[in-house]
């Protein structure tokens, strides 16, 4: 929830001025996927290149590019990082995906954004980009619902942001 | 027998009274009276400027136990502010609020628990309302258990605990996560687990009548009677149409109307005269006749020229929209809008006469807009949800902000219900 | 607790500039007393005079007279009042007295700081003034300990100033 | 197969990957790939200087359900923070911290629940800690439990739950709510009905031994061996002598030092060397030899000259003092102290060789201090909780303040705990 970045940074009013600056990604028919179905994805798998694959940016800060659907607090903040869950908590099987390009290799990745859950909310790092989210009715791309649902618990601690593959040109 | 004191800047009074604590183990310690003055503090701002007057009576002595009650019915500017807690979700309430309240002290009427991002429903004709949450054994350990509770509007006490063995919706919450029935016979409870279902609910018997699954439709929007609408991943509508014992009769589809990706709507309505008001992430406003047994699509109009969709207007927040009495919508809009700031809030209330589809007023939101309310009554008072997480009441006749509401509790008081 | 006042207030370091203020009445050997022990308590009662009782100040505020050795939320903030508890809460049988001086007859009252319990906390007029409060091992004027302990639910809400005795002379 | 993309500024690609969920129902919607192109935004500060390179091979596809671990010892610059979540009790923790790491996203290594204005104490020696939470059955409603969590500190999961019968101590945190005997064979639980006790808890059986009442009398510092002595009404002390299973052998009384009415002391210590020092209100430092049998009170010193007292210099604070390594005492002082002051803070933090009795250096918190704590090691850091209820970071050596830790799912981090 973007709006509640004021309260945490106790910042008021920079929304208003701030709230039209992300945007990395528009929400651009992009997949259902649940993390747990991977093995079935006909995705494009990392190739045996000769230079390494690379990302750049902070992952504890919410302009991070696998962050453009996020909207939850950074598992990277919480004692996790952007693809595990901070130490007691248990990752939710199912939850919302997005796409976002990475600014490295230009390429666009289908980004799934596992909760981590099982603890009390980790309030650190909160952050909501919202690109390509869709309301209750697309809950494959719904980021308001408490996708703890899939874990035995259902307390939300933070959200990952795991690159489960590559999302095709169409 | 009392120190007198002439001087109340420099109070100083040595007393000792007798020594009882129910239950207390602790040793009763002898005090003799005169203590050091080591401490002289002028007294406070509230009392600087009285003098003392010995001669008047003792005030009388109270009694403990007393808890206040409400009354059966609400007044018009009461109303009902979900505060989620969304940083420490167990601690989640309801908190009823008198917006037009002028005493600070006086603005909470009282508040009901609702763990774990609950729903809530009200009823306008049942001296009722009701919260539907969960518990973990443990806190965030341990088995998990939903409950439907009836409170009691007069006492905020739990009249029952219903268990409901059916995944509901947990999701940043909504006005229309339960619902109630047109005759306020039956509740509507969203289910989702991700499938989507509703659970209905008798309210006479106070027990589950059924589980009715809706397969890729959301939400319980009441329609006509006994029907209830849902609204699907394929941009569809799905109405359930219940029997007069709440079982399942019927399902009807209308035909898509708008795309789920390239098109989408808010599925957070508001309700004029038995239409269904759904505005588009673009600005489209969508009508929904939920008024008959099935609903019906009835087309859709702009709420902004093309002008204003150049400049970058949409919609947008939480609980974006509110109808007040007199059949006027007020809408939150972002002169900055993008496909990503849907819930983000705007910087602007624009108001709506949707018989004539035209926009009658517009004024700015004091400290941004996050969500909107209108309380009850033919003089409404719009209540925004601001960017620090407050509340700006503004009159809508004038556009005026009057004021903000802190320090009743907030911390993301992120819908508003009216009271009845 | 005085130091959260600013974190409600959103006011950084107001403490500092402010924590020497107060102080109505010092802690004076006051009494022992539970607030269900009343009817035992050798105190003064109310009149029959001519002219009637009187208090002054606003109960919704934390410079209010009767407030002088409360630490906690202002039932009268959150649907209570002064001596009575929001609805649907219940009020805690034993708590923690303090003795504070009507400035409006000049008489030093029992205050007897009944917690109410049974509801997540109120969360509204936090007041911290602390004037004659003790440590644990003086429990009877502790106002650190969660009074809802002697409550059927252990749920702090807020709390109550309610008025058990006149203080003695000594 | 890429949209290449030239200029990062205006990045527009249409993607669609397969569609599959599982366990969801909603139907899945075909795409048709090309979007609108109602947004063109600028990308983020993040990324803004990058060209991209599409020759680079692609990202690994990653593996979820990964969970971190801790390592069994826990480094010098780690702390335990008591986040008791004072406005929202349901959401207290304990979060391990790095108070040195110096990439705020890296400052929390982890947390657990402690639900209910939970006790804590940690193990030097075993690896694990202890929460003591209370929870109702319906959060607020029905039957309370008192339970004590054994925590591993390497996963962060509770390896055992015990259910506890007396009603646990529920006050403000404090270091000394459960406390550990020297060898760590025993943890002693302090119990408030108001009637006070504790309990022995076997830590290799896992299994309660026993509860000792200990009437007027509070809190469980250990001493010596196999004692606890505790700190009473009328200014006494009562030692507790157990036997080598944990069970009551003696019990023996301090005489009375201190007035609790006139000449009260924190119920705080701080320990250095077997000794507790008790700082009174009114600035007098007592100390306690907790290092045999039986509690020996050693005399005061002041911790204050007789021109500061009359300026008004008082310790005072939540969690007001503590000792490094090498034997020095920190406590926070108030210049404008008085009786009501005690828990507030102050602003300033003494450094006191407690050999000589004698004050080494002093130095301004930054921003207010409610509670201090100092790291384990030579070089120790000094972490003062300020008046926003951030950490303030302070090197001892040379007083300077090094840096502000916030955001790090502080509310109300009062009470902080050296981690091992």
């Amino acid at each position: 929830m973007k709006f509640l970045d004021q309260l945490f940074e106790k910042k008021a009013r920079s929304l208003a001025q701030t709230s039209g600056r992300r945007g990395l990604l528009k929400g651009l028919g992009a997949a259902l996927v649940g993390a747990s179905s991977i093995p079935l994805l006909p995705v494009a798998r990392a190739s045996e290149g000769p230079s390494m694959p690379k990302e750049f940016g902070d992952e504890g800060s919410c302009d991070y590019w696998r962050y453009c659907a996020v909207d939850g607090f950074l598992c990277a903040c919480c004692g996790g990082s952007t693809n595990s869950c901070p130490p007691g908590t248990e990752m939710s099987p199912i939850t919302w995906i997005g796409t976002c390009t990475n600014p490295v290799d230009g390429r666009n990745y289908v980004i799934s954004y596992n909760d981590c859950c099982g603890k009390t909310q980790c309030n650190s790092c909160l952050c909501q980009r919202d690109e390509g989210d869709r309301p209750l009715y697309r809950s494959d791309k719904s980021n308001d619902v408490n996708w703890c649902l899939g874990a035995s618990s259902s307390v939300y601690h933070c959200s990952t942001a795991i690159v489960v593959g590559i999302a095709f040109e169409k | 027998m009392l120190t007198k004191i002439n001087n109340p800047r420099l109070m100083l009074t040595s007393v000792a009274a007798s020594l009882l604590l129910l239950g207390c183990t602790a040793t009763p310690v002898a005090t003799d009276g005169v203590k050091s003055l080591a401490q002289l503090e002028t007294v406070d701002s509230n009392t600087v400027n009285i003098k003392p007057d010995p001669s008047l009576p003792p005030l009388p002595i109270e009694k403990t136990g007393k808890i206040e009650v409400l009354p059966a019915k609400y007044p018009e500017s009461w109303m009902f502010v979900d505060e989620v807690s969304f940083q420490s979700q167990f601690g989640g309430k309801m908190i009823i609020l008198d917006v037009a309240e002028p005493k600070q002290s006086k603005l909470i009427k009282g508040t009901a628990d609702k763990n774990l991002v609950g729903n809530f429903a009200n009823s306008k004709t049942r001296p009722e309302f009701y919260i539907l949450e969960s518990f973990h054994e443990r806190g965030s350990r341990g088995p998990r258990i939903d409950l439907l509770v009836i409170y009691d509007k007069v006492t905020l006490s739990p009249i029952k605990e219903i268990v409901l063995t059916h995944t509901r919706l947990t999701a940043l919450p909504r006005r229309d996560s339960m619902t109630l029935s047109a005759d306020e016979k039956f509740l509507y409870i969203a289910n989702f687990s991700p499938a989507a279902s509703f659970t209905v609910f008798d309210l006479d018997s106070r027990e589950v009548v059924d589980t009715i699954g809706t397969p890729g439709c959301v939400l319980p929007f009441p329609t006509g009677e006994r029907s209830i609408t849902s609204i699907c991943s394929n941009g569809s509508l799905l109405t359930t149409v219940l029997d007069n014992n709440g079982k399942k009769a019927s399902q009807h589809r209308v035909a898509p109307f708008f795309d789920t990706d390239k098109t989408p709507i808010f599925e957070r309505p508001s309700y004029i005269d038995g239409i269904g008001y759904f505005p588009s992430f673009a600005g489209e406003m969508h009508e929904i006749d939920l008024s008959n047994e099935v609903a019906q699509y009835k087309g859709k109009w702009s709420l902004i020229s093309e002008e204003e969709r150049t400049a970058g207007w949409r919609p947008g927040g939480m609980t974006l929209s509110d109808s007040d009495e007199q059949g006027l919508l007020y809408i939150i809009m972002n002169e900055a809008g993008f496909d990503g700031s849907q819930t983000h809030g705007g910087n602007q209330i624009w108001v709506f006469d949707v018989k004539s589809r035209t926009r009658i007023a517009k004024f700015d939101a004091p400290n941004w807009a996050v969500s909107v309310a209108v309380t009850r009554g033919k003089k409404p008072l719009v209540v925004v949800t601001n960017g620090e997480m407050n509340l700006d009441i503004i009159d809508p006749i004038t556009g005026k902000f009057i004021r903000t509401l802190s320090d009743f509790g907030n911390v993301t008081p992120i819908v508003l219900f009216k009271a009845y």
